[in-house]
């Protein structure tokens, strides 16, 4: 056992910090460093840098453009990204339908679709929960009937991240009645932009609008956008939830955020003292950082297994759970450290050119709201009472 | 030993909860929230015409005596509805200050005013270093001809927006963290000078941040003896803790109510989710949270009253520990239960979280209210 | 509202204040602060103290010879037994038993009963666990079957507190097979000297012999022995079982032991400060004061409500099971205080006239088998999981 | 970048659960325990064969050269067969001071025979007051002659009594809780003035208070340099915590399984209890409990191996922070899971759970290591 890096790991590390320190915009660095509001074109701008270096899509195989890193190079290279604040690249295309096209899609559909993912060309967005499914994704109700060549989908999803920014949504829908619900279900691709599509936004506690109810009229969607067999949608979705799962953990940030979590708590004075010299809570955020030194080995640990060939298993529900609570538990301390300054709501703060003095610590403003908004982490991706209702299945076999 | 509420007590209950129920529904309360100065002038009256206003003052002064087990009832509806107005600020805090620390001038000009409705106080004691150290006070007031000049700024001034006077504690002798040296002016919200930077807080109050740039007041603007005020303001934060500790029985009543009808309608897995018995038990820790948090309020509340200074200290931060406990139990697992929905701004139980989780931090978070029970 | 006691109350605390210091035996005080493990003849030694007082049963009706107190006396006398370290009385025959007997038995029975259960002559104990029926209570199988003028008893009961000294046991004994589990089941009385009877001794983690299994190998027992209706003892196992979880909450009990762990938090030093001194130490005690002031304060709100003739409700199973992680939480903090010195074992520390000197505080020789042992109190009389089913069913309906 | 265990450690480890799996029942332990001595001499002599007390050792000394990474697959084993032989006392403490600091003499004489199983060691270093500060040596050594003279009590000494020499740990210059001035010296377990008080230990071990009534020893007595001890105890007690949180890794592992187990047999309400949500629930709890306990329990051993001094006491206190959250998660609820049973005396689970929480206690609990690790 061993967790230095080898010589060859090492060059890498260099590699990937100097390609970062060179190309990754000062711009997008201060908006991630201060929590500013990312837009869709902060996003696309990053994401073609990373195209064009060939780093755009680590998990992908090379014969589709990734670029051949082992385990260990793309730890390091989240790792990297992590330290140096990027913004993370959006999942619904490279991460989550990209690997599924993969798996599961026609020649055809991987050339009309993958490069345009590569390139950040098209915007996708994932149309899987439902107002009245959200645990129990499988009892979605969004009909697609077949008449000739074309499916009519009628129904409507929700919590759409980014459904406003998207041009084209990959979504379950049920083309059959069958006696279990995991049944004819059936993945689709379909137009954001298709007539009878309406994206209504949804504000969430913070005041923000990321996410959207999308509503389903009469939706044309050509049957060569059907992925798979139809009607066996529900092996993709499984299939496509454990990759969003350790997609989730999200390590290198959490080591970020603890990071400004002290900065802050550095700065907080307490009775002459500094928050950070403060017992009490210097032993709060130790738990945390204890949490997530044992979820960077967990994952190392994972990898370690996925090199020797071993499958990940049910870790991606660890990963996501104890990911998750350490996610939230930063945001709750990040709010606790700004005391009285956690009541003042500016939303214009994170907006791009605000200029106005902050009110209190100036990273402050907004960490209560998003001590609120974060409360998603454990419901979205499947809630952590599913996780865990997975592992006791799976691992426990109760 | 007595544990129950007067006839007088139940009876105002029942109106303030009657009237709420018609006139303050969750819509009602968001326009209200944000109508630009954060609540509605016409509630407000109701309220004095009730006699809600005069509820912790001296019967002398016209008020209904009631002291802190009184209040219990108030600030319970007040929890349960999200009510907006500025109780807290201005009955509570402003008038507790008045009737502890003022002369009987200051009492017999000011509290039938504030019964009546007719004057708003808001207090100014947070400072940008000072967290929640009540003695750390950099606000300076010097001599001044035969009164004073304020000079300073103070953060988070709940309610100053709409204020007709702000209490101000302010240092007039002693280190910037000395209990000694310590004063209340009382200043005239139009006064020259002070100016104010008026914004939305979080929970949907209104809040200020106030500079004050040399503010010329007279002797008569002193409220109690000079260099005396810590104990008071003390005193008069506890009382408001009490208080705020009320309503947050309120608060969690209202999210374990909404949590458990979600669970029982909200179906999944061909079932209602109350059906699982981990969300069960979820929904019982927070009505056993709900019961002790009660319990505490009640306590705090009997404490500030009738207590010794150590029974004070100790039930108040008592009941503040616990209310930081109830954050994750009843505050983050009502979102969690709700789902999606719960994180939404449509949905009343996320701003029940907020309101909830802003009064761990008001008077002293956990780890404050920890340290003073510990030392006390 | 008014926490203060009125001239009475307070009359009547100095009453039993001066009771309890002429009256309560100096050899019983020290042992029980101590922790020296008792023995039935201190029991019955205190009871007959007690019961010559009119004392030992304050939750009787005057007629049956209770002092006919209110619930704020009844607290008072709880509260000074707790300071003056008395022993509790044993409550199988006294808060158990003879509650259900005025309730459900016969004038014959209450006669024959409890004037031997007041005066201690008579040892009960409780038959009601079996090895397959722990937190499922009504799945047990002991038989009884009728021949003639007596019950003809076969099965095992098992947990059963003081066994071994005990007299007689009430049971919950299956008289008929019917549909619902809960019917069939009829409370019976016998005798633990019948023919039949053996009593085999448990011994628990900290190596000591409190509970029992019984065996009941057709042991005869008088048909005049049944309580209530045949067949109906279900409705008097709840009736009981309400009775014992109240009394097992022990608030004043609780209180005691947090004074003990700051006498010894107060003496153990570590790096030159006391660990009483010790932020985080401290912060432990303080978080188990402030839910047992919590618990005091809902005890009496219930009290309140009862002398104002509400019924307590399912409030019995709040106190439970926060009366219990209280004590629990004692005895690991007990146990923490002492660091190294959990580790030495001696049995003998328990006995009477162990003289030899202890290894480390003189009174830390049993707090970890104590801490182990008490794991029990979140089990017994109905587990904490079965109080949380029982209170989502009653009070939130669900 | 390298996370497996090597193909000689993997052999290793099969070889010890074959062996354990065989010999080592519940029940078998149990008799070993209540022997007397508290542990079995032919077991030890098998171990000694099968080379498993040379695994930390250096191979110039005849060990394998494993370090505390090889150690992990020797310490999950025993903490699985709740293995009650001196392996910790002797081999992994002991075996350490003489590893580390040990004179090339000392080393060549002792370690060989260390590895043969025909020395056994104990180390002394707990006394009265010092809880688990290392640096608070009272116990005295003085010149004597050309050697010194050892006099002073230390307490809960494990397997001492069947030791054949005990390293123990002296103030030979500075202050009671100075770091400067301590050093380390071997003496015979028959040595004149040395008294031990043994006994039986909570978790089925056997341990031993010493007194040193004027011991007198010779200059090769003293390992290591004079007064300069402490870097070299405090990194050997490093060692011997990653050890025992790989230990602890094993007990986790046994309390899970054997709780999945009962969940799945033991019947109520016509169904096994595991069906029930809430219990699933809090086996997943453990899962994870034990999951991330290893996590860290690896990285300790990588850390006192190859890490900074920061490195290792940082990953040596978050394991150990660890090991006091598996208290009540694993441990009490592996108990609370069996009901009655589970705290009965003639459950192995009981047993499990002493261990576990004990190895809480040993080298330092919860709160200690919370502290350590915050000031690193």
């Amino acid at each position: 056992m061993d967790l230095n890096y080898t010589p060859e790991e090492k060059a890498f590390q260099l590699e990937v910090r100097s390609f970062l320190k060179e190309s990754y915009p000062k711009e997008l660095q201060d908006k991630v460093s201060k929590g500013i509001a990312l837009k869709k074109e902060d996003y696309v701008r990053w994401q073609k840098i990373l195209a064009k270096q060939g780093w755009v899509a680590p998990g992908w195989p090379e014969k589709f453009g990734g670029p051949g890193w082992s385990p260990v190079q793309k730890y390091i290279f989240d790792e990297e990204c992590g330290t140096a604040n990027c913004l993370r690249t959006v999942a619904f295309g490279l991460v989550m339908l990209a690997p599924v096209l993969m798996e599961f899609g026609t020649d055809e559909q991987r050339e009309k679709y993958l490069s345009d993912i590569y390139n950040s060309d098209v915007w996708w967005c994932q149309g899987y929960s439902e107002p009245n499914s959200g645990s129990d994704l499988a009892s979605l109700q969004t009909r697609a009937e077949k008449q000739g060549d074309h499916y009519i989908v009628n129904g409507s999803k929700t919590w759409t991240t980014h459904g406003h920014y998207a041009d084209k949504m990959f979504a379950l829908v049920r083309t059959s009645k069958e006696d279990r619900k995991q049944k004819g279900i059936s993945f689709l691709m379909l137009d954001m932009k298709a007539p009878g599509v309406t994206v209504d936004p949804i504000i969430t506690v913070d005041g923000m609008h990321v996410v959207n109810q999308v509503f389903l009229d009469n939706v044309k969607v050509p049957v060569e956008n059907l992925v798979g067999v139809e009607g066996e949608g529900w092996t993709i979705a499984k299939y496509l939830l454990q990759h969003e799962r350790t997609y989730i953990a999200q390590v290198p940030r959490s080591k970020k955020q603890i990071e400004r979590l002290k900065v802050l708590a550095g700065k907080e004075l307490h009775n002459g003292k500094s928050l950070l010299e403060d017992d009490r809570f210097r032993a709060k955020i130790a738990e945390i950082e204890i949490e997530l030194l044992a979820l960077e080995m967990t994952s190392l640990r994972i990898l370690s297994k996925m090199s020797a060939g071993q499958p990940p298993g049910s870790a991606s529900s660890l990963l996501k759970v104890k990911g998750t609570e350490v996610q939230q538990a930063i945001t709750a301390l990040l709010m606790e450290a700004t005391g009285y300054y956690g009541f003042p709501y500016f939303k214009e703060v994170l907006k791009e050119g605000w200029n106005e003095e902050a009110v209190g610590p100036e990273e402050a403003t907004f960490l209560a709201p998003h001590y609120f908004d974060w409360r998603k982490s454990s419901i979205y991706g499947g809630s952590n009472e599913i996780q865990k209702n997975i592992m006791a299945k799976a691992v426990l076999g109760l | 030993m007595n544990l129950e509420f007067t006839e007088e007590q139940v009876m105002l209950q029942d109106a303030l909860n009657k009237y709420l129920e018609k006139e303050y529904s969750f819509e009602q309360r968001q326009k209200l929230s944000r109508n630009g100065v954060g609540y509605s002038e016409e509630n407000w009256q109701n309220f004095a015409d009730m006699g809600l206003l005069g509820v912790p003052f001296d019967e002398q002064y016209g008020g209904f005596g009631f002291g802190a087990t009184g209040l219990i009832v108030v600030m319970e509806a007040i929890g349960k509805g999200l009510v907006v107005e500025p109780y807290l600020a201005s009955v509570v805090l402003g008038g507790q200050l008045i009737q502890q620390a003022g002369s009987e001038v200051q009492k017999e000009a000011l509290i039938p005013q504030l019964i009546a409705g007719e004057l708003k106080l808001a207090f100014a004691y947070v400072e940008r270093n000072s967290r929640f150290n009540l003695a750390d006070v950099a606000f300076k007031a010097e001599k001044e001809g035969d009164g004073f000049r304020l000079s300073g700024k103070k953060s988070v001034v709940f309610n100053a927006e709409t204020a007709d006077k702000i209490i101000v504690s302010a240092r007039t002798a002693g280190d910037q963290t000395s209990k000694e040296g310590i004063s209340l002016f009382i200043v005239d919200k139009g006064a020259v000078g002070l100016s104010s930077r008026d914004y939305e807080t979080v929970d949907g109050l209104r809040a200020s941040e106030l500079d004050f740039d040399g503010v010329i007041v007279g002797a008569d603007a002193l409220i109690g003896s000079l260099n005396e005020a810590y104990p008071v303001i003390e005193s008069v934060i506890d009382f408001a803790s009490a208080a705020i500790c009320a309503e947050s029985v309120g608060v969690i009543t209202q999210l374990r109510e909404k949590t458990v009808e979600y669970l029982k309608t909200r179906k999944q897995f061909g079932q209602p989710i109350g059906a699982f018995q981990v969300l069960q038990h979820r929904t019982v820790d927070m009505f056993m949270v709900e019961e002790q948090m009660r319990s505490l309020a009640y306590l705090a509340a009997i404490r500030v009253t009738d207590g010794t200074a150590e029974e004070r200290l100790k039930s108040v931060s008592a009941a503040k520990v616990y209310l930081g406990d109830a954050r994750p139990i009843v505050g983050e697992q009502s979102a969690q239960l709700h789902g999606g929905i719960g994180v939404t701004d449509e949905l009343d139980v996320a701003h029940y979280v907020k309101r909830l989780t802003m009064l761990n931090v008001l008077f002293g978070d956990r780890d404050h209210h920890m340290q003073r029970f510990c030392q006390s």
